[in-house]
This record gives C-alpha cells, structure tokens and sequence, in this order.
C-alpha cells in the first residue's frame, strides 16, 4: 500500500515494509568469473594487487596471532576472517587522504592503507612503541597519518563521530569524506540513529558500512531486529543505501566508489549493508560452538572471500601458484619475526600513566605521580614492568 | 550448602529468584541461550523459557528503558550490562528515571522491582573499557540503591536482596572475583539486608574499609600490618548508597583513625563522600587524616595497570603512615 | 529499485526510498461530512459524545489555564490546541485498562478517562492534593487509577518503558496493551530506535503514536529529520506502520482500534504517525512569532479538529448549538471555581520532600530533614510555603 | 566596556570567537534561527550563516557525538545542551568518549576544541527536570574541564577560556543569574585561566568556597556573618576540575575552617571531594570540621524547593558553627 500514487486514503491499511525486496549487488561469482550481466569494473592490476596483498596480509596477520594468543603471548586478539573483502574492498574505494572510524575489526583497512606489521605488533603488545602507549587492550590500533581513527570499545560511538568528522571536512572543502565501519549489532544502539539522521539531514560527506556478519557475539541478527537487515533503515532517514554481497571484493568496491562520489560530490550521506559472515570467534574470548552449527559455518567457508578473489586475479592472469606461495611464506616468516621483536621491547615510560589525560599533567596528578614514583622505589619487586623498562632504558644508555 | 564460585552463585542467585517469582525476568546482550558473557545466566532459558530469559538487542538505554517500563508494571526485571563500562548509555535511565519514578509521582508508581547487574573492576588486562569501577557516577542519586559483594555467600544473599529490595538496585559484581572467589554457599533462599556495612574483623589502631574486590586487598594488607603490631577493624561497606554512616563512624570513634580504599579515580570517587562525613562526623576523635587509597586520576591503563591500582603494598603504607601520622 | 523482485543486482543502484509515496489515512473532511469511499465508521453516539466533550474540556482547559498563567497565577502551561482529536481519537480506541505513557501534551487523554478538573488544578498548582506532591512543574499529570503515567519532562524516555511495559502485559496474559505518545522531535532520540526495534523483535503490544506537529520548540521538522516525517521509520524495523490525518477524529479512531487488534490479538506493535500542527506556542514560555509566521498557522486553524468533528455530529442531529453552549459555559465555570479552588489549598506538607525518595526514609536523609525542620523553626519567616502549611494544619485542627 | 547580563555576555564570548575564528561552530536544539530558548545564541546564525550556527535534531547523544567528531576533525565546536538534566543521554559520549580521546590514542588524536554549554541550577521554579547541577557527576572523570562562572564578566572569559583551552570543557552556566546578573563586560576578546579559584574577600576566620549562583549566596551570608564580627575569606573555585587544591588549601591553613556550599545534593557531591581532601591536606590546621551546606538527598521539589535550597540563612548558620565549635 505504501507504493500506491495515491496521496489520501480511506481505509486504515497498514504495512510493514515487508513487500520490499532489497536486492543485494553482486559482480563476482564464487569461481572468480562474473555474473552475467555484470560490467567488468575498472581496476587496474596495480591496485586489484594491492589489495589481494592487504586480504592475504589480513588473514596471515589473524591465523598467526590468534595462535599466538592461544600460546599465551597475547592476552586478547580479534579477527577479521571472512570479511576481509567488505573491509578492503571498501576502504580501498577511498582515497586515502579519507578518514576511517572503524569498530575493532577492521584490520584490513589498516593494512591496504601500509600500516606495518611492526606498527600492529607494537600495538598488540602494547610495547613502548605502541602509539597508544600501551593504554588499551590489543586490536584498538590508530594511525593519525593514515586516518585512521584510534579504535574505542564503546560500541557504536564513533558512528555520530564520523557524521561530526565529515561534516567538519565539507566545513573544511577539502574533498574528503569519513566512512564508519560498525557491526549489525551495533546499529542497535541510540548513536547509530542520531548519526544517520544527523548526516541526512544535515547533507554530509559520510559513509556508514554496516558489516552484517549474522552475529553480535552470541546473538544472531534475527534476535537483534525483526527487519531485513539494517539496510531498510535508510529509508527512515531518507538516505542513499545499497546492499552488497559482502564476500564480492569487486562489489564492495564499486559500490563504495559509488557511494563515495554521492557523499563527496552531492553531501549525500550513503548506507551500505555488506552482507558477509563472521567465520571465526568474535574474539579469543569467545567459543562459538555454544550458539551456531559448524554446519552453518562450513557453508559460509564455502564463500571465502580471499579465495574468490585469488579465482578472479588468476583468470586475469595478475596471479599465480608461484606469487601466492611466496606472499604467504613472506608474510608468515615477517609476522613471526617482528612478533618476536615486538614483545622483547619493554612497556612504555611510567610517565604513560599521567600524560595525554589532558594536554598537560595537572598538579594534583603530578603529586599522585610524584608518591607513585616514590611508593615504586620502595617496592621495586612488586612493579616488574616498571622495573623491566628502568632496566631496558639502562641497558640502551 | 555448597562450594561455589561467584558466577555460580550468583546464577545460583537468579535461578532462586525465578523458581520462586514467575515475574522475575532475566535479560541483556547474550544472556539468553549463551547465558551471559561470562555465564552468569547459564541454563537459565533451558529452565524457565525464552520469555522469561532472553538476548535483547543491543543497545544499553534499550535495556535499562524497557527494564523501567517492566518494572513500573509489577514484573521484577533483572537487567545484566555486560561491563559496567558500558552502563553510560543507559545514565539518563537510570540517573533520571529510575531513581526518580517514584518521587516524581508521589509514589503512584515505582520500579523498585528493578535490579540491574554489571561485571565490574579492573586486574584482568580490560584497559579503559573493561575495568571502570563507576559505582561512584551514580552514588550522587537519591533513589538508587548500590550494591558490592565480595564473595559469594554475599554475591548470592546481597542479589536476592537487591532483587526483593523494593526500589531500583544496582549490583556491581567485581568480575576479576568470578571464579577467583570460591566458598560455601546455602542453597535456599537467603537474603542479606541492603544499607548495612559489615565488620569483618575488630581491631582498635585503625579502620579499614572498603567493597567488593578491594577486600581481599584489604585483607592482605591487614595481614601486613598486623605483622606490624597494628589491629586493624575491617568493614566491608557493602552498599554504597544509602550507605551505613552509623557503623563506620562507630568504628572510627573506636580506632580514631580511617583509611578508605576503592580502584576507581581519586577525585569524585565514593571515598571522597566517606570521608567528609566522617571528618564531620568523628572531628574530634579523628588522630590523623583519613586516607584515600584509589586508583589514579587517569582512564584505566593497560599494561601498567598493577601500577595504578590501590594494591595491597598501598594500602598497607597508607596503614603505616596513617599510624604514625 | 528496491521493490524489484529480483534478489541480486549486477549494477550499484542506490535508492533512499523517495519512490515510496505513504498515503494519508482520512474519514472526515473540514465540513463535517465523510470523504466519497469512505466507510462510515462504527461509533454509537454515547462513545462520540464523550470524545467531543473531552475535547471541549481540553480546549477551554488550555484556554483558561493559559490565561491564568499570563496572569501570573500559574508559572507554566502547555496547549494541546490544534492536536485533541490525534490525542483523543486514539485514547478512545483504546480499552481503559490499556496503559498510556505519554510525553506531555497530552491532557486530552487525561480527560477522556475522567481525570477531574480538580485533579487538574491540584497537580497544576502543586497544592496538598497533587497527587504528585507538588514536586513536579505543571502539566506532569498522573493516575493510576485511570492507567495514565506520570508525565516525566526528559524527551522520548517513556518510549522503551512503553515497551517494557507492554512486555509485562504480554506475560502477565490480561489482553492489554500500552499506546505512547510522543513528538516527531523526541523521535531523534536513541531512546525512539531502542524502543521500537526491541518491540518488534520481541512481538510487543504497544502502539507508537508520533504526533507529528510539525515543531519541536522552534524546530521545524524539516530540520528534524530529511525523510517524509517519522512513519518511514517503521520500514527499518519491520513494524506496522500507518499515517493518519491527525485532525480527523473519526480517522484517528479507526486506525487505533485497528492497530490495538494487531498489538494484543497478534503481538505486533504498531508506529501511528498523527499529522497535526500544534497550533499553540510550544509552551507559556514560548513565543512562535520569533521562527513561523501567522499565514502558516492561519492554514491550520482552518483545520480545526473540534469544528471537524462538531459539524460531523451536527449532520449526525448528535449536537446542537444550545448543547455547544451549555457545555461551553458549564466548563468554563467548572474551570474557573475549581482554580480558586485548588489555589486556596496548602502546599502539601513538609515532608513530602524527602517521602518517596525510597519506599523508606534512609537514615542519613531522615538525619538531613530534622535539621532542616529545626532551621526552619528558627526561622519561620523565611520559609512561607512552610509556615502556610503549618497555619492550615493548625486552622484545620 | 559595556553593562550587560550574563546572556548577553555569554552571547558576546560566542560572537567573539566566531569573529576571531571561522572553525568555531554552535549548534544544539533551537539554537539555530530563535537563538536558543534562553537566546544565549541569538543573531549568530545571521552573521555567520546556518553552516556554523546551526539547530540539531532532537539527539543530546548525537549532539555530542557530533561534536567529539568535529573537534577530534579540528573544528572547535560549542556544543549546546539546553538544560544540564538533559545531559544524560549524552554522558557516554562526554565520560566515556570526550574525556578518554586523547588518553587511550596515545595524544593521536584529541578532542581538545570541544566546549559543552549548558545552563543549570534551580531556584526557577523548574522542579526535577529543570533545576539539577550535574557538576558532580562529571568530576568524577579525568580528561574533563568543569567550568562554572559568577557573573557576566566572568562568563564572557571564562567562556572564551573554555573555548580556546585544549581539553574538552563542560561550561555549566547558572541559569538563575541569567537575566538577574548585570554588570561591565569588556568588548574585548579576553580569557580567564581555568584550573584558578579566585579569592573574592579576604578574611581570617573562616573560609567560604562555592561557585556559580552560589555566590551571591555566599555574598548575603557573608555579610551577616560579618554583622556578627566573624571575619570571612571567601573564593570562588570557577574551575571544577582540575580543581585548584593549592588556593584553597593556603586559606583553610590561615582560617583553620572551611564551609563548602552547592545545590546539588550533600552525597556524592563536590562538596565531599573538597572536604576529603582539606581535612587531608590541613588536618593539624582544622579548628572544626569541614560543613558542607548543600541540596538535601533528594530529586529537585519544585513547591518547597526554597527549602531544599541552600540558601544564605544556610550558610550563614553554618558559618556560625564553623566558628562557634
Ligand atoms: C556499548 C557497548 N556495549 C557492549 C559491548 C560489548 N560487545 C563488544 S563486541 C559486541 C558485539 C558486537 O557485534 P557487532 O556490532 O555485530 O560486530 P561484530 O563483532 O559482529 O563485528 C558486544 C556486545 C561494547 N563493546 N560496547
Ligand atoms: C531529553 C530532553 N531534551 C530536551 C528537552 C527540552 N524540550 C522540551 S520539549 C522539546 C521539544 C519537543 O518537541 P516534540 O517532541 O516535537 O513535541 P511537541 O512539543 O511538538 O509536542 C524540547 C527540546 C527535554 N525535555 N528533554
Ligand atoms: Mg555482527
Ligand atoms: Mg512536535
């Protein structure tokens, strides 16, 4: 009834929208070749490459440290498993002068964007090189020069954010857009809808990418709306939105360049649902055999995405037996290696503790810094990650 | 009685309640078939439904409104946020709406049926987000009741209460304590009374007090003291709204001398509270400054987060000097 | 393209739901008579005429109580005016048992059940007999007995208890249900998406009604939101949803009778968008003239809701110009003795500043009132309100 | 030099900084065309378009996630709530996420431009929902700025402080003084420092602390103190956090006694903070305890709230105490 030409009329007749289909967009088909009917995109090899390499990186980067917290070397790891091409495939549509506010799995965007494994490991071990100074649990990485956020865990918080990010560069007029990754799950919360409404009404640059992977922890999207999906949302704020097959890597990307020219050229705010699956665990945390079938999962094993891409790169003949074999042995033996130098480096300065709470320590933190210091000398035994760093700081002096 | 761990006494806590209430209902982000984050809701739907135990969607305001609304209805809503941390969004709920429902309607309607849990404190590597300890943020609102137990002989008798207490309660649950604290626990139905402080040990040199984790930190740095020839009281403040003034102040006048000890900030933090009353309360008994021993006045740290936290060493040093004060 | 049926797509086509048109659900015109298809509804004459006097009762309500305010009686007020039949209709739809929990504009519901004008002028003066003991600003009406609850001033609030309320009503078994009230602008809040996705995902018997009254304060709703109005919303979560002509009585009527069936004979919630205007200022305080113009309110005074359905009873011979009269007159009476009534009476006692704060007084607040009843001992002349109700206690004795 | 009152002087700072710097956006509910319903923003869309004064939809949670965006972009947003008790629904934003930018990005990335307005306080007959002072709740979280000015002039730079300073500040204006506090404002661009209470009257016998409209408070029950020949110091604190320990410190050493006053309730206050730590830092000085003069534990009456206020027969009286102990 909601489609009818008419303006009036007279009988209560209600709808839930459930007569709309909302189709999802597709290019590529699990063998690597295209649908149909779908246009060949245009992606040169250079930047199809750069991408396969970040989906490779991406994966090795999570099998390996995902073992190495079960060795106990990590406290915590997340993986971006089986939605690597939502994640690349739309950052890479970006220029990357753009700002990225991710949720916390989004690792990808990081490493198509040339974020060093160096610079993960630093973070996940919290070292004294981590540019978040130890300060927050692994996988919550930032990188002002790649623009990319600084992670928070607060779920769904940096979905108004990115609205107030882009509406600062229209502000600014320097062409750039923001896009905010988040999880279906967290489209649930109070933030997502001030964000969508305020981009729509307010006409600014920013892209909102809803990673649908089917769960919330342990909830599976069914229990978490009674919708088809987040994308009918859009409709509520009268924003664009598409949905995409979240395992398409071409897709993804056409689809966001898309979305990107309508933020960017027409301040017209995009929602994209990418439908995708989370393969592994939500996090090391986390045993999924509690709440879902392996049944369930082996059939979206079946939709790999990094697989789909490699089909497609071969039948262009960009890739071979030979490059992948020797990426993933590089890329192997490099996060092994820098794993093992990453957490030999001592734990930032004790003066981490104080600093960066305001642009400078105030009198009463520096006196409860002062009494820590002298509490620490009293009882070096009792702090050995302090003492590890004295010592560390030492030796290199 | 039997030996359990927190979590399993306070699941223990929750399947009392429903057995015993049919509008008890339990609900938060995967406490349905998953039985909470940390399983503190395990079985709970197989045993009594999905109607009375189930997964809500995300959103933390959700829960907290949806808990008011059921609870302004007669039903008896047990609400889990999964961290405390994570307790913000639902504020105006709570700060503005729950503590308020029944004064702001002269009493025709209340949610006192309402109990809402939360994993709560640091020591487990959470950094900013899984550590906070914001008991404090809602102690400054007349309404509420807040709850901190230990163990989990309290965790069980204090939740019960909490959920029979007839107003609006908020139970912090120290999650490093979950399956760290073991004892026995009854297995009936067993209520422990809410706005009473509990002397755990007399002494006559000082007070010590503090809640939930922080009391075996307290109890290790006791153990120090009176290694040092210093008989401490300990008391364990329980709830910390309303709290249990008369018990302290008592304690106090006894030993002169006080030292308060929780791991949220400095500044603002409920030991700030405790001891302005007291100073006024115990002025001319007091022998020497009564002592905050907290966590820095920083967001939570990671890797160095033995360092910012008030451990035993400090507290034991804060017992020292406020003895040779 | 989204209401293609086709489930995949080989090209990024992005839609933001313009092509959807949702019509306006209309019984009565401006003149009393029904529109050309429409179906006379099922409504006897006892039923319209308790409708049509609750909404005389509201109008001269708002009319005497804003003047009293301007005449320094009363220090605040707020007009349904423009908005009774969108209120009115919709309560009367409903069995009295359901629950209404409403934003504040919302008086008409109020009157409907049989709050009495004393019940009004005690809470509006906060006198001893407020229900609410004076504690809350005027307008913050509620019952218990009539299952109206109390008015709460923070915006959209009432609407995921509306939901949990109604969850309760659900497994409690009685075949009730709970309406909401609230404004297109309280629609922004998080609290809105909480409420209405939770509801749909647990099959809640609650009924949405957004009063669509074109303002929040000085915000027009083009500045509210981008979409048309909030009834798109609904698509996002899966929930029946209807637009209602929010002056039609008759219209506004039907649709919640049909919508109260969905809720509690087949647990699904409901999203009523109520077109209307408030025709009034936002409040006492509040002076329109600052952001719309008088053209744009003439447009809508010609829509006057009571004159709608008066002409509708009078085609009907259910009315007549003696009864206006009457009814009129007898109001406007009743309204001015029961004010000089109801200011006469003592503020309600002193401790009903610290009752129900708990079920009990807490020993530290007990502790904090004798102190204050001894400072105001020693000081009587500062604390009139206190003194006053002291001397009536005596007078009374 | 001009007269004006606190809006005016408020609207004033805002212009100002529009003036000296086109990143300086305002924007919250109704603030856009009607200036805001107290008109602080009055005229400054005219001058300087809807794109940098704009109204919000109805979204506190979304007014400051906007913000913490546009600040942490390089914007410099004054963001305004139209009543501090609606605050709530935006305190994740504010606690968890405006204070903890900087901190937990290793100084990546910050909010520091953020600027929170929001007018608070009773005694306007506005009842639970229009009359709270919230300072407290957010004192509790290091990374905030808690400003509260006096008068016009120290609004017009304490405001410009605000904004200009590069941490994220909550500028709570005391709405009471609104209209009723008149007096000279430079026309400059002038900042006063935040982190500095400020010594309004010098005295020997006891200290008088407070802020905001609670100063006029102070003032009359100073004056009948004096009547009575006690002999007052009294400051302003301005700044909430980080709070200015030393000045107050330095006169409870010369007085030996301190009253604390604010409309908030008494538990959980700042009052308590303030008292927690003086009677630490100036135990040997203390002739009588620290009084705290404050809101009663309750939600804000509106019938009796003058009774619930403390007001300056309150505080007089306690000052009588103070120095008759
Ligand atoms: C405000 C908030 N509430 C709860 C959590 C705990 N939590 C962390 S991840 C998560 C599930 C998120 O699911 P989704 O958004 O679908 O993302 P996915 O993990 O599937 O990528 C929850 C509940 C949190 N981090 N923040
Ligand atoms: C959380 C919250 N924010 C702001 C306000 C202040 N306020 C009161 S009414 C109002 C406008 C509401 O507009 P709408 O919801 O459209 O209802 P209407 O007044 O048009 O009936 C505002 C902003 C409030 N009461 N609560
Ligand atoms: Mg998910
Ligand atoms: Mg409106």
């Amino acid at each position: 009834m909601t489609t009818t030409k008419a303006n009036v009329v007279y009988k209560p007749v209600f709808t839930d929208g459930a007569e709309f289909r909302i189709p999802t967009f597709r290019l590529l088909k699990q063998d690597g070749s295209l649908y149909k009917g779908a246009k060949a995109p245009e992606m040169d090899k250079e930047k199809a490459l750069r991408i396969y390499r970040a989906m490779i990186t991406t994966r090795i980067l999570d099998e390996r440290m995902l073992a190495a917290q079960r060795q106990g070397r990590l406290s915590f790891y997340m993986q971006c498993t089986g939605e690597e091409a939502a994640v690349i495939g739309s950052t890479a549509a970006l220029d990357d002068g753009d700002m990225i506010m991710a949720q916390y799995r989004e690792q990808g965007s990081l490493v198509y964007r040339g974020f060093t494994i160096d610079e993960f490991m630093n973070q996940l071990f919290g070292n004294e090189l981590d540019y978040g100074k130890g300060r927050q649990m692994p996988v919550h990485y930032g990188s002002s020069k790649l623009n990319y956020m600084t992670i928070s865990s607060p779920l769904a918080t940096q979905i108004p954010q990115a609205t107030g990010y882009a509406y600062g560069q229209k502000m600014a007029g320097d062409g750039h857009c923001t896009i905010t990754y988040f999880g279906e799950g967290a489209a649930s919360e109070g933030d997502f809808h001030a964000a969508l409404n305020m981009a729509a009404v307010h006409r600014v640059p920013v892209i909102f990418l809803c990673r649908n992977n089917g769960y919330a922890i342990s909830t599976p999207a069914a229990e978490q709306f009674a919708a088809d999906g987040v994308a009918p949302r859009a409709y509520g704020y009268k924003m664009d939105m598409i949905r995409v097959d979240g395992n398409d890597i071409l897709a993804m990307h056409e689809a966001t360049k898309a979305a990107r020219s309508l933020a960017v050229e027409h301040n017209r705010p995009v929602l994209i649902e990418a439908m995708s699956y989370r393969l592994a665990a939500h996090s090391s945390s986390d045993d999924p055999s509690g709440y879902r079938s392996k049944d369930e999962e082996a059939v979206w094993r079946e939709k790999d995405p990094i697989l789909r891409m490699r089909l497609w790169l071969e039948g262009k003949k960009w890739w071979s037996e030979d490059d992948e074999k020797e990426l993933q042995d590089t890329m192997r033996r490099e996060v092994l290696e820098t794993m093992k130098r990453a957490q030999k480096r001592p734990p930032p300065a004790l003066d981490t503790l104080v600093s960066d709470v305001y642009d400078e320590v105030p009198p009463a933190l520096a006196e409860q810094f002062e009494k820590l210091k002298a509490h620490i000398r009293r009882h070096p035994d009792a702090y050995p990650k302090s003492a590890e760093h004295a010592k560390q700081a030492k030796r290199e002096a | 009685m039997t030996q359990m761990n927190m979590l399993q006494a306070i699941n223990n806590a929750l399947d009392t309640a429903m057995a015993a209430d049919e509008r008890v209902l339990c609900f938060g982000e995967d406490v349905g078939v998953f039985g909470g984050v940390f399983r503190a809701t395990s079985h709970l739907q197989e045993k009594y439904g999905k109607s009375r135990c189930f997964n809500t969607p995300l959103v933390e305001q959700g829960i907290i409104g949806f808990a008011n609304g059921l609870a302004a209805q007669g039903s008896v809503p047990v609400a889990e946020i999964q961290f405390a941390d994570y307790i913000f969004p639902a504020f105006d709920q709570i700060v503005n709406e729950s503590a308020k429902y029944r004064y702001r309607s002269g009493n025709l309607f209340n949610v006192g049926g309402l109990t809402i849990r939360a994993p709560y404190g640091g020591g487990i590597a959470g950094g900013l987000y899984h550590s906070q300890s914001p008991e404090a943020y809602f102690a400054h609102t007349p309404g509420l009741k807040i709850v901190v137990p230990r163990n989990p002989h309290q965790a069980k008798g204090l939740l019960l209460g909490a959920i029979h207490d007839p107003n609006p309660t908020l139970f912090f649950e120290p999650k490093r304590l979950y399956r760290a604290s073991v004892g026995d626990v009854p297995d009936e139905d067993y209520r422990l009374p809410l706005g009473e402080a509990e002397v755990l040990k007399e002494g006559t040199d000082v007070t010590v007090l503090g809640w939930g984790a922080q009391m075996d930190v307290i109890e290790q740095a006791v153990e120090m003291a009176e290694k040092d020839g210093i008989s401490c009281e300990v008391i364990d403040l329980r709830t910390i709204l309303p709290w249990d003034v008369e018990t302290v102040a008592n304690s106090v006048f006894k030993t002169g001398r006080l030292v308060v000890t929780h791991e949220a900030p400095l500044t603002g933090g409920f030991a700030g509270e405790i001891a302005a009353t007291i100073q006024e309360r115990c002025f001319l008994y007091l022998e020497s400054p009564i002592a905050r021993v907290t966590g820095m006045d920083t967001p939570f740290p990671l890797v160095l987060e033995k360092e910012h936290l008030p451990n035993h060493l400090k507290v034991f040093e804060a017992i020292r000097a406020s003895v040779d004060f």
